[in-house]
């Protein structure tokens, strides 16, 4: 799933991110379902999930609240049988962007294998995500079935 | 033939059966089959299940890592997840994960031990620095209230989530960031 | 795919890197052919595709021409039946690398999973290709087939 | 299999990672073995490797002995019939902790498609082990099978 | 019997048959069977494809991200993918995709809105600066000239990559980077 550039959060608070794209550009979904911001598992099975996240700031939108950032993503299963809600994965660093300089940007990755229920729902969270670069190429997750539970 | 309501938050069906789930601090190592129930094993060593399940596998209990400036307050057991706090002087940020350091309190104001309190809530917080800028007072002092569902370990106050309670006289400082509860 | 070291471009342009070993060392193919610096697709299918880059710089290289830096990675995908060629993933940093430091490294990796067709090509580009660390285990990138798309 | 908390060495020097949990929280584990520190492969085939590895420092620990760090993993193959080991994947960055930030996070994560044999061993070393993050969502390691050597 | 030349640009060959691709704009949901034409349906919004295709899917218009410092030029439409300029004050940097701010005119010397022009273009930049080295002067006024495939948009010319076309004066102030075309 790619992110709908048009709908991002503002602000630098921990957000969950919900608009995706699903079926447009490179995006795309198989046997599992995107509904309410979270990808919905369908069938029972091991599953490799990834994530990539860009941040980007320009001169021309303005000063930074502060040079000190933290920039993070979060990858969290939720299971709602037994209503807990916890983190997979998590991937970021924190930076230091000057106000000098004309342009900053970094990218995170995470990926993992993970046993995965059907009804269980993967969501993605970022610090700062009035920074998210909005391309497809840029901030986008998914996951694919790599076998059965024996 | 109407099967007895089932899926109530004990019982799980399997094969047309209605059998039983496994009990908070276990988790199901065998379905039940037409002849046998389910069988639930205990939680290992650092892991917890908090409801009835059909959990294959229980939860692993989160780490207090005071390499983040957090100590435990509840080292948790098979049935309640591990509860941590910050090191004094320091608060949670849910944003980063990590325990941010308190912003200063002005002379003659003293946040009573808000370090221990690992319950800054973000919302609250804003509602009371609203509230504060309209009564024109910068600091209101913090005193938690206590209630019987709390659990009191050392000197922290420790509620779920459910009973944040939190009085009129919290200290939050100026442009102080609140974190949510429970790191 | 493991990087030629013998063959890295130089400059700090963004530029195509066309030099890789594929059976060599870690590098393996198979159903997907190398070709004039590109990988080929031969079959349609779900592919998991990959990229690590590792930059680095050592003061006895000389200096650098400037410590503010932007070191990036794209993963391109180019269709020949509609001469069109477009960026699936990037990744990289902004970065500060102070003259006065000895050594200087940095390592990106991104990786999604996109319907391919017979007949498209991945390629990469990175930019500050003279910065670019020529171990196989370093700069290295990747497809796999997942399944077929039904 | 994600990293075992309590067993984390200490020091700043390249370290063998051996103290992993392989059945608990996230970790899982089938058709490889999980001993002495290392997994283990048992069937022939190419698989996908990948570990996220987090590094953070807290002012509450006390000054870093530098500010100036390089934060690294690599992940090694062990083959005992020539008595070699070589290092696959690697990735990371200098990084520079100033140390009057109250706190600092830095995540890598690297992946890669290998062909191995059985009775090959898998390995992870970081450098500065003492400020690894024992979180299972921040630092682990893995690989599954994608299929069989033709 | 020679089929005929069927893989032209409109036409590709599918179950031995010679069938028709479809049009700029649209994407083949199916491709032609012995007895039924190709079915194409038009783009969906932010999509498009640009020639006669076989794809089964529009490609997705790439995003003008004003935190990038761009600014759309043309919306681009089912047939014609969208076009993106740098804000004023600054010019497309390939290398990095971001835009990167001018460097500054000595006085005297004025670039005719170098910002709006995406049109800078590195290899001829170099060459420039060689000959600007060699002939001891350090900067050219830019002026672009227009011909008749330039399609006007506000005050910015656009030109497809095949149709660089800078004349000599150009301003490269000393030490700047140029961008390839098109953002």
């Amino acid at each position: 799933l790619t992110i709908n550039g048009t709908n991002i959060p503002t602000g630098s608070k921990k957000v969950n991110l919900s608009s995706w794209y699903h079926d447009r550009g490179w995006a795309n979904i198989s046997n599992m379902t995107f509904s309410n911001g979270k990808l919905r598992v369908n069938q029972d099975g091991f599953y490799y999930l990834y994530a990539n996240i860009c941040f980007r700031h320009h001169e021309t939108s303005g000063g930074l609240d502060t040079e000190f950032l933290q920039l993070m993503v979060y990858v969290t299963k939720t299971n709602m049988k037994i209503q807990n809600s916890d983190t997979l994965m998590k991937g970021g660093s924190t930076k230091y962007w000057s106000k000098n300089s004309e342009f900053h940007f970094y990218s995170i990755n995470v990926g993992g294998f993970f046993k995965l229920r059907a009804g269980e729902e993967i969501s993605i969270q970022v610090s700062n995500p009035s920074l998210l670069d909005p391309a497809q190429d840029a901030t986008y997750f998914g996951a694919f079935k790599v076998r059965d539970i024996d | 033939q109407i099967s007895p309501r089932c899926n109530s938050e004990k019982h799980y069906e399997h094969f047309g059966r209605c059998c039983t789930k496994c009990d908070p601090g276990k988790y199901m190592s065998a379905k039940c089959t037409a002849t046998s129930e389910s069988i639930c094993l205990p939680c290992g060593p650092d892991e917890y299940l908090h409801t009835w399940n059909e959990e294959d596998k229980c939860l692993l209990h989160k780490v207090c890592d005071r390499g983040k400036g957090l100590k435990v307050v509840h080292p948790g057991n098979q049935t309640f997840p591990r509860q941590c706090a910050c090191i004094p002087g320091y608060h949670w940020s849910e944003d980063f994960e990590i325990c941010q350091r308190n912003g200063k309190c002005d002379p003659g104001f003293e946040a009573e031990n808000p370090s221990d309190l690992w319950l800054w809530i973000n919302d609250r917080c804003s509602i009371l620095r609203r509230n504060k800028e309209s009564s024109g007072d910068n600091f209101i002092n913090t005193h938690m209230s206590t209630n019987s569902a709390s659990q009191a370990y050392e000197d922290t106050l420790l509620l779920t989530k459910e009973e944040k309670i939190l009085s009129e006289d919290s200290c939050y400082p100026q442009g102080h960031t609140c974190g949510e509860a429970d790191p």
